[in-house]
Order: structure tokens, then C-alpha cells, then sequence
């Protein structure tokens, strides 16, 4: 029998396969289709003190392998998620990792005081990666210093572990992982998407309203990897890797590279099944290249 | 209940220029109901295109278990759909989203439909039909070329066409059929460009009426927030297209 | 008659399509195919002083929508392709633009002082971004200082207007795109490749024997244009764009984003007559579009 | 000269588990003339799979205007490759680079092949045999399941299989056979994994030798610099296989 199981701070995982965050809501959608405790976990909707409206529509738009976002962070707000969305996701036996955005460092605080003692969130995912909110959002996750203070005060208040998204736009991850690492993150989740744009040839006009959006799906693939690789090469930290994972090859490369784990964002959109698909088929993928666990796997090309 | 199946394609033909009829069978039809409804379609098994296009249900038949959808194509995604050809299989999510409300209308309803905007209309037609609901059916279409289904319509109730540049039928919008037609009617439903559908509800403040809207889409179940829309309900309120419609009743949907 | 000229330093181009350095060699291979004349200009392979044997192989490596490589700077050397690759492509009535590059400033300062003398080389362009080799390199086009002090002794020693060619992997381009303005630059050339990675799932090694390599390709593309579209807004400086241009439209896009001109790299070999093949159909596009002339439709996106 | 060609499918089937044979017509095939050069396909119109595929000419008939492939799908393109048709055409780049010098050989000459390096040592059989030179062809294959063309050698000469499961043939690869046979030839060409290239050329340091060899390609044409080997003339030397190979004598590159 190959051993799926990831251990995790705060997370001891069936499976190392999640949905990201923002691409499976909080789960209801999703639970029509199957059973959600079949996941390894939930990485929910980015989570505010406030509700959002988000961006004005259009809010996706293709590109070749991979499309862009500027949903904006939508999402009912800190209470309703509370009260509302994570007390419903009880009934699936799948520890939630809640994504925490915010504007300013308050309102991160307060969403990571309020949402870590909700009993079903076992991790804090932090977002300073979101490139689609107009106010902080993004400089949070390009200024080492002000993520490494973000995070610190995050932990202080947080009852669970908590994991910091990093985004893709920077000169140096690594120096922004061992930040946060600074900071006293327990683990890092990447990659959020890359800032990119695209045009209405017939007009010139933008397509996304927000005119610029978070590139994401398997386009962006090669950079994850790299990312998480270079990473992995520079701290001990759990990482949650993530970036165009569609097949369960490349479930295999985010732990190859030294992911401890994996999460499927824009894939959910094109194959609705494709979690369940994932965990269903990566045992025997596994088998096939001679291991016997997920954890013997995760690091390899580092070993070589 | 939403399913995911690869279906058979049963046939396919280029109805009028770039529209395509396109028959698909499966289990999946089993689940089919409302008229107005949409399926998510994957157009090629490579990552280019990614998205799945949505396409609204055109005919449902349930003893053959088959659908069909007509859609135009356009863009790379409609352009390599029409390439299927009957050995193939369609990978199709559905049905999805809310449809048309028969019960709704009681003895006569106006459909009243533009471009790509026509063919959920059938099956509404077809269903309002069966329950002796006497329908109108105003389309428009870009010219002569691109009408399709006049004849299918016609088989059903009365039937007026307008064209852009007039090639066929009234010259202009179907705003312009309406507002020669009376006003015997005590439901409209209607499918078209969001433009289209802002003047219809325009038009009958006083009426019933269904309008179906379209929004760029990621996921088509509600869990992505793409396709949002604001209300007339509040300031914070908002619905999504994809699974709370894409069909509304009138004066609800802020386009 | 649509006007497919353009106008900028040092450069009078018949139309604003080229190739892209190192996609291109230097001109003789696809000058079995076509006429090289046809070409608004060409941007040769990067040269350094001396010869480069380059990287192990392999060294290019598929992704979705898109590739990866890692040449190094494989090139014959300054002295070679001053006396052998820029006179034999005397013969076409063609700008060159020479695509220069070093591991140390002194380098750079080398090859552009004697290349920038060669007759038909118009422009220079200043690879600071190349991630493929280990030396230099790549923190040329990361630390703004670095890059403006660069761009200075390159301009002090050139007898043509001078190009900085930017690395999309950064922070904020638009701080770079200044900083060789204030050095000098005559116009800037965007975007070179994204650092990226392909593991084989089966041994979990590297497929580029360099381990990483720069992605290229359509699956850039939004990336691009969103990076081009960012500096129009910072600076008046030309720009030649590129990233994954493989059809018209694209290089619609990225006139409307603000590029002056396109270069195309990648695509060549998909489809090796892509340029001359955009070079026919851009007066057809232009005139659906409303336009009659390149000139007019540089930028529109911002003046909507 | 090297030409760009939408080329059509005339035949395409599978010879042996998972090996295709694809013959396609067009005029690039007036093109084409050395046995061991190859051609670049485009498997897709889509970018995904974006680069062309390269595949060696295996035989060639220019009275019908016509040229085959032989290959195995393996990855992603050649697995879509394998989807094509008889009514589908075909992006064809080439002929690239050089091959095998038919010239070469004297009275007789061993063909050395191994999986899909055989394909080219087919047409470099006919065109040695209507030379009038004896050709010997000892072919290694993973198993009986994989082995192609056998009897078409066998017609044009004396021919030996090596499997590696032993399932048909010698068991072990073409060396264990090439040692059995005599040294009775003056010239040898081989085509196949570098390991196997690495051991003929060790085999027979004194005879006349031509090797294909493999490498990723971009361009597949001599531009981008992806395909170099260094070689043994000097420390700063290289070629390139697409253009100045595949095929190089033996004892020039260090693979
Ligand atoms: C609920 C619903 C029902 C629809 N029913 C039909 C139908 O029955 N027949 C029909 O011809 N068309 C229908 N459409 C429109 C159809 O989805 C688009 O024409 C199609 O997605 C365009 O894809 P493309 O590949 O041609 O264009 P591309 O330009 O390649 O599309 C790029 C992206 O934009 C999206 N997109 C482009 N246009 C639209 C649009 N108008 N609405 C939503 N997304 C769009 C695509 O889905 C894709 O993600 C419907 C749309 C919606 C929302
Ligand atoms: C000069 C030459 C002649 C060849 N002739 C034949 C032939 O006649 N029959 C045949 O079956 N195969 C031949 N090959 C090998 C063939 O090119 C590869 O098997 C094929 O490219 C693999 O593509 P894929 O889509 O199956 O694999 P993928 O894994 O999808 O390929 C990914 C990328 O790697 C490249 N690649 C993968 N394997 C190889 C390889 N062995 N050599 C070069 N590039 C590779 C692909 O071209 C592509 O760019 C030849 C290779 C060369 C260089
Ligand atoms: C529609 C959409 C919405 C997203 N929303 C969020 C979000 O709310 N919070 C977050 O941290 N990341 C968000 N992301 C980023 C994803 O979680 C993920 O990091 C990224 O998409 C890369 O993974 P993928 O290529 O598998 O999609 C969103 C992505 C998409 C496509
Ligand atoms: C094989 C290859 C070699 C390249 N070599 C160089 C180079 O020598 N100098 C340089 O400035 N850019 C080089 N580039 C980058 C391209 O010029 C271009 O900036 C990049 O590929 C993005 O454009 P594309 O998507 O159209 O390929 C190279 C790109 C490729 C694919
Ligand atoms: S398309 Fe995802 S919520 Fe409607
Ligand atoms: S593949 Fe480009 S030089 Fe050989």
C-alpha cells in the first residue's frame, strides 16, 4: 500500500492534494460534485475583516495554457465566513486552511485572531501575494521586512499554524521565504500568480476590467517549480507548492522540487474532478517510480 | 445533479454562416430540465484553449438521450468546436445554472431573442408549447446569413425576424418588431446582448419577464466569483451568473 | 497604402517586426528561406568579447504554450562576428541590432565600443538580463544602480543609440526601465525570459542540464504585455516589446500597449517564415482596424 | 533547399506496438536526397505542443511525390501525431540537415540500428543496394512486440534482430550479435541511442564510420545553438546535429 500521508505543522494530511485558494470557494460548489473528504485538505476563499464586492467584471480571461484573474478578493467577510461557511464545512472529515487577506496589517490581525479558532481551521494561509487589490495587497508580499513583521504579528495572534503565501512578482523568493521564515511562519505557500495583462486587439482596450490580472494555470508551471526549488534550497520550512498542477506528473514535480505538499488552483475550472483524480491516481504513479510513500518522494531532485 | 461526461457527438452541421448544430448523446441529458439551462463545454484536450465555453441547451431529447446545442463559432475555442466531427467525444459539464421559469407564464408569452441569444429559447418555446402556453417569437439576427431556426420557430407559434442591415425580415433591432406588435401578452422571456435585454425590460416596465445573461466565466459553478453581477436588492448584494442564473426575472440584475 | 514605418533612434524601419536575439543565429540560416531584406531589423545573437561555448545540453526543454532554454551565450566571440557574421549580412538592405553582453561591465564596455562601429550595426542592445549565465549577468538587470551605471558606460562608448534589454525578473520593472533612462538609454527592449524549470517526472532530475533555464514563448505573453504596458506609462523612451508574439494580433497588442516596434523569438521556431508572414498580413490587420499607419496605433491602450 | 509544407497524409498505421508509419505527399519530397536527413514536424495547430518534432526520413519516393516516417509515440506530440488521418495535413519542415554519405561505402556495409534510430537505415539500404553495395542490418529492439520492418530488410539483405527481453532474435543489444559476425565490410552506419553509438564506434576503431546522433532542437535548423556537441578536433570546436549532422563520421563528437 503506498503511504499518501503528509505531516504537516498543524495539518496531518490523507493526501498531499488540496485545492488552492479562490478557485474552489468554500467548498458547497464543489460538494455537489464529491465528497470533499476525500481531500487532503481545503485552502478556502481568501478571507477579509469586511465583506468585498471585489472588481468590476470582466474578471477572467484566457490566455495560451493559463488564464488571468482579477476577482479582487471578493468574499462575505470575516463574520459570515465564521458563522456561515467554515461551521458548514464540519461535516466533511478535512482540516481547512483559511486564506487571510487584508489592506492594511490590522485587519490581517484581526481575521487571524477570529478565523484560527474556528475548530475545523487547522493552518492560516497569510496572502500577501494577492495582485488584485488596489490598496497593500501586493507590497506586502514584495518588501522582505514588511513580511517578515506582517507575519510575526499574524502568529502572535493566530491559534493555529500559519503558512505565508508568497507571490511570484519579486527579484528574489528566496529572500522573502527566509522573511517570513524570520518572522516565525510555520510554513510557506507558493506560488500565487504572476501579474500579466491582456489586450482586446479589436479595441485596444483591456480585457480584465481591472485592466492588469494574476496569470495562473500550466503557462506558469515552470516558474512555480523553479521557485519552489530554489526555496526548498534555502529553508527547512513545510512548503505547499502550487502552479498549473493539471496531472498528477505534475504533482510529482512540486514534491520532486521539495514541496510537501500540492495544490491544484486554475486546474479545478477545467476538470472539476481533478483533486479526487489526482489522489485517485498518484498511488500507482508513485508505485510505478519505485516509492513507497509520498514523504520518500518529496525532495528528490535534490538528492540526486 | 451536475455531471461531468464525454459525450458522443451525433451530428453536427453548419446551419447558417458559422452557426453550428451540434447533437450530443449521454447520460447526462437525464438530468436536464429547465429551459435556459447551460452546459460548460471542453473544447480540446490540450491546455490551449483552457477554458471550458459555456453554451446554452437549444433541445433536450430524452428518449434518445441527446441534447443539442447551437452555438457560433468565433473565437478559437467555438472555431476548433466545430471542428468535431461524429467519431468524436465531447467533454461536457452539466447542466448548469438556473433556466427559464415555464410555470411562469399563463396564456401568451413573447421570446424574444438576438444572435446566439436564440437558441435556449427553443427549448423554452417547445416546453411553453406542451403546456398550451401560446408563444411569439421575436429574433434578431446579424443579416440574412446568420438567421437560423425560422422555420422551427414558425412550427410553433408566430414567428418575426429582424435583421441588422435587412436583408431579411425588419430592418434593425428587435426593438423595433415590439414596438409594432401589441401588447397581449403576460410574460416575456429573453436571451441576447446584454443591450438588447436592457431595452426589452425597458420596454415592458409593467410585464413578467425572464431575461438570460451572459458573464465571463472560470469555473461555471459558483465557486470562482467571476461572473458577478450586482442587484437592485442592495448595495452589497450581488448574484452569480453561472449558478444563481443565468437567468433572472426582470429588475433584479445590474448589467 | 498602409504605412508600416517606424521611426526610431538609430533605427528607420521598414516595419516594426525583427527577430529576437538568439532566435535567429546571426541571419545565415534563415536567409535560405527568405529574403532577409523583408525585415524591419534584425537582432542578432548576443556577442561577448570573447568566444562562449555555452551550457551543457540539454539545453531546451518544452512546457505548455511555451519553452525553456539555457544556451549561455553560446557565440563565436566580438572579434568573429566583427569580421565574419555582420559583414556577410552587409548584403541585405537591413539595420543590425547587436545584442551585447559580458560578466563584468568592462565586457560590455568592450564589445560595444568595436561593435557599434561595424557599418550595418544601427542599434545596440544591452543584454543585462540574460538568466543563463552563472557570472553577472542577471544582477545586471536586478539592482537599478548597477543597470544605470552600465547603460552610462555603454552610451559613453558607442557610436550608435543604445538599447537596455530588461529582465522580467524583478520586483518592479518600471524602477529598471528609469534606471537606464538616467543612464542614458536611448530605447529599452522587453521582455527576455522568466526564470523557470522542467523536472522529468521519471528520475526527478532537471531536463536542462543548467537546472533552470529562461521561459519563452506564448505562455509569457501576458506577462509581456502587462510589463510593456507599465513602463509606456513611466517613460517616453521607445520600446521594442516582445514575448511570445507568434500571430498579428499579438503584435497588435503590444503596439497598443505602447511597444514601438516587435521583435518575435520563439515563434521562429514554430514557424520559421513567422516574420515575413506578419510583415504581410500587419497592412490588412491595421486597415480592418481603422488604422493607416503603424505610427497611429502605438499606445492607443493608454488613450482610451 | 529546405521548404515549409502543408503536407498530406497518404497512409498512417500502426506497424508494431506503439510505432506509427506515416507517409505523407507533397513537393517537398523533390527536396529531399540524402538517406539520414530528417524533417520537423508540427504536431498541432495549437502552441501546446509548441515545438516541432524531429523525425528522419525512412524512405523516400519522389515518383509520387511522397516520403515516410516511422515513429514511436511516446510523449505528447508524437501521441497527438498518432491521432492524424488521411484527411488531415501535416506541417512539414525540411529536409534539415545531412545525412548518411551513401558514397561511402565500397562492397559492403553494416547498418546498424537501434529501436527508432532504424527508420533512416531503411532508405539508406535501398540506395546502397541500387548501388550495388551488400548491406547487412543487425536491428535492436526492446521486444518482439516493437520490431518493424524486418521484412523489408530481409529483403535487401542479410538481417539480425537483438531484442532485450530476448523475446525475438539474439537476446541483448546489436553488439552481442555484431560480435558473432564477421569483419568482413569496409564501412558501417548506425543510428540509434548514444550508448549504442558510444559501443559500435568502440567496436570497430579501424572500419569507416557514420553515426546519427540526437539532441533537443529548437529551430532544427542551425540558429538557436540548443543542439551542439563538442567534438574532438579541439577544446573550443562544436557542430551542431540539426545542421551539421544528424550524421558525422565516427570518432568526431564527444557525446
Ligand atoms: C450562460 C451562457 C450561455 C451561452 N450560450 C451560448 C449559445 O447557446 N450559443 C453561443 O454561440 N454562445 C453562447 N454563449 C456565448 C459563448 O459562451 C461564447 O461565444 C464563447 O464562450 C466564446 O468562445 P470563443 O472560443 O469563440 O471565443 P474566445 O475569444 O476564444 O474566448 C475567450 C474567453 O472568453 C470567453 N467568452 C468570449 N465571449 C464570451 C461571451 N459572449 N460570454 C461568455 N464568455 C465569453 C470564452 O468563454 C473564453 O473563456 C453563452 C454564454 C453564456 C455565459
Ligand atoms: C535527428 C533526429 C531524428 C529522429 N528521428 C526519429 C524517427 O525517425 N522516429 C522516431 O520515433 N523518433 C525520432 N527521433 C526522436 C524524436 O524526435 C523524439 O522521440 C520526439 O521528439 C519525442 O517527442 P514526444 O512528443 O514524443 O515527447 P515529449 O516528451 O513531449 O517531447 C518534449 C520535447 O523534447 C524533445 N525530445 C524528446 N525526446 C527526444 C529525442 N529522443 N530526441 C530529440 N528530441 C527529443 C521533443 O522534440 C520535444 O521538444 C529523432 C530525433 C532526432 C534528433
Ligand atoms: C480565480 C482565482 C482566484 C484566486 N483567488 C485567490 C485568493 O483569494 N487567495 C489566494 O491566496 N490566492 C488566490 N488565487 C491564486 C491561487 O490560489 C493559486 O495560487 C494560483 O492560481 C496558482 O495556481 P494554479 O496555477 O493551479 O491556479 C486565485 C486564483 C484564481 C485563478
Ligand atoms: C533559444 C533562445 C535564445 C535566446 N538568446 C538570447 C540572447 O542571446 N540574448 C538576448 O538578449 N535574448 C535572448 N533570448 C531571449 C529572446 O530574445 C526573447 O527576449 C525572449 O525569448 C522572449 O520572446 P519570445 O517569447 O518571442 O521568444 C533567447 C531566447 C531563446 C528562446
Ligand atoms: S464562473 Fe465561477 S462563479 Fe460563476
Ligand atoms: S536546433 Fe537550433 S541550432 Fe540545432
Amino acid at each position: 500500500m503506498t503511504d499518501l500521508r503528509v505531516q504537516l505543522p498543524g495539518l496531518d494530511l490523507k493526501n498531499p492534494i488540496m485545492p488552492a485558494s479562490g478557485c474552489f470557494g468554500f467548498g458547497q460548489e464543489y460538494a455537489q460534485l464529491y465528497d470533499l473528504s476525500k481531500l487532503g485538505s481545503i485552502m478556502v476563499k481568501a478571507t477579509t475583516a469586511e465583506m468585498r464586492l471585489g472588481n468590476p467584471t470582466p474578471r477572467v480571461a484566457e490566455t495560451s495554457s493559463g488564464m488571468l484573474n482579477a476577482i479582487g478578493l471578493q468574499n462575505p467577510g470575516l463574520e459570515k465566513v465564521v458563522s456561515e461557511q467554515l461551521p458548514w464545512l464540519e461535516q466533511f472529515d478535512v482540516p481547512i486552511i483559511a486564506n487571510v487577506a487584508g489592506s492594511i496589517a490590522e485587519d490581517y490581525v484581526e481575521v487571524a485572531r477570529a478565523i484560527s479558532k474556528a475548530p475545523n481551521v487547522h493552518a492560516l494561509e497569510v496572502n500577501i501575494s494577492c495582485p488584485n487589490v488596489k490598496q497593500g495587497g501586493i507590497t506586502f508580499g514584495t518588501d522582505p521586512d514588511v513580511a517578515r513583521e506582517l507575519t510575526r504579528m499574524v502568529k502572535e495572534v493566530s491559534d493555529v499554524p500559519v503558512y505565508v503565501k508568497l507571490s511570484p512578482n519579486v527579484t528574489d523568493i528566496v529572500q522573502l521565504a527566509k522573511a517570513v521564515e524570520q518572522g516565525g511562519a510555520d510554513g510557506i505557500t507558493m506560488i500565487n500568480t504572476l501579474l500579466g495583462m491582456r489586450l482586446d486587439p479589436k479595441t485596444g482596450r483591456p480585457v480584465i476590467a481591472n485592466i492588469t490580472g494574476g496569470l495562473s494555470g500550466p503557462a506558469i508551471k515552470p516558474v512555480a517549480l523553479r521557485m519552489v526549488y530554489e526555496v526548498r534550497r534555502h529553508t527547512d520550512l513545510p512548503i505547499i507548492g502550487m502552479g498549473g498542477v493539471t496531472e498528477v506528473d505534475d504533482v510529482i514535480d512540486f514534491l520532486s522540487a521539495g514541496a510537501n505538499a500540492v495544490a491544484v488552483g486554475t486546474a479545478n475550472f477545467v476538470n472539476p474532478f481533478v483533486c479526487p483524480e489526482l489522489i485517485d491516481k498518484l498511488p500507482e504513479r508513485l508505485h510505478e517510480l519505485g516509492y513507497e510513500s509520498v514523504e520518500e518522494l518529496i525532495g528528490r531532485s535534490h538528492r540526486l | 445533479m451536475i455531471k461531468q461526461e464525454k459525450m458522443a457527438v451525433v451530428s453536427h452541421q453548419e446551419i447558417a454562416k458559422n452557426i453550428f448544430e451540434l447533437t450530443v448523446t449521454g447520460s447526462l441529458v437525464q438530468e436536464m430540465n429547465e429551459p435556459g439551462q447551460f452546459v460548460h463545454v471542453r473544447v480540446a484536450d490540450s491546455f490551449e484553449p483552457l477554458l471550458r465555453r459555456p453554451i446554452s441547451v437549444a433541445k433536450i431529447d430524452k428518449e434518445a438521450s441527446s441534447f443539442t446545442m447551437i452555438y457560433r463559432a468565433e473565437g478559437r475555442g467555438t472555431t476548433l468546436l466545430s471542428g468535431k466531427t461524429e467519431r468524436d467525444m465531447l467533454d461536457v459539464l452539466g447542466p448548469l445554472g438556473h433556466g427559464f421559469p415555464v410555470e411562469a407564464a399563463e396564456q401568451k408569452a413573447y421570446l424574444i431573442g438576438g444572435g446566439i441569444g436564440v437558441p435556449p429559447l427553443y427549448e423554452l418555446a417547445l416546453q411553453l408549447n406542451a403546456r398550451g402556453v401560446e408563444t411569439v417569437h421575436i429574433l434578431g439576427f446579424e443579416s440574412r446569413e446568420a438567421v437560423f431556426y425560422e422555420d422551427q420557430f414558425r412550427a410553433l407559434g408566430d414567428t418575426h425576424i429582424a435583421t441588422v442591415d435587412g436583408s431579411h425580415g425588419t430592418e434593425g433591432f428587435v426593438t423595433h418588431i415590439l414596438n409594432a406588435l401589441p401588447n397581449d401578452f403576460d410574460t416575456y422571456y429573453s436571451c441576447g446582448p446584454t443591450p438588447m435585454l436592457e431595452a426589452v425590460q425597458w420596454a415592458y416596465p409593467q410585464k413578467k419577464g425572464f431575461l438570460s445573461y451572459e458573464q465571463r466565466m472560470g469555473c461555471g459553478i459558483g465557486a470562482c466569483f467571476a461572473c458577478v453581477c450586482r442587484t437592485t436588492k442592495s448595495e452589497t448584494d450581488y448574484i452569480k451568473v453561472c449558478s444563481d442564473g443565468p437567468v433572472f426575472p426582470a429588475g433584479v440584475v445590474i448589467s
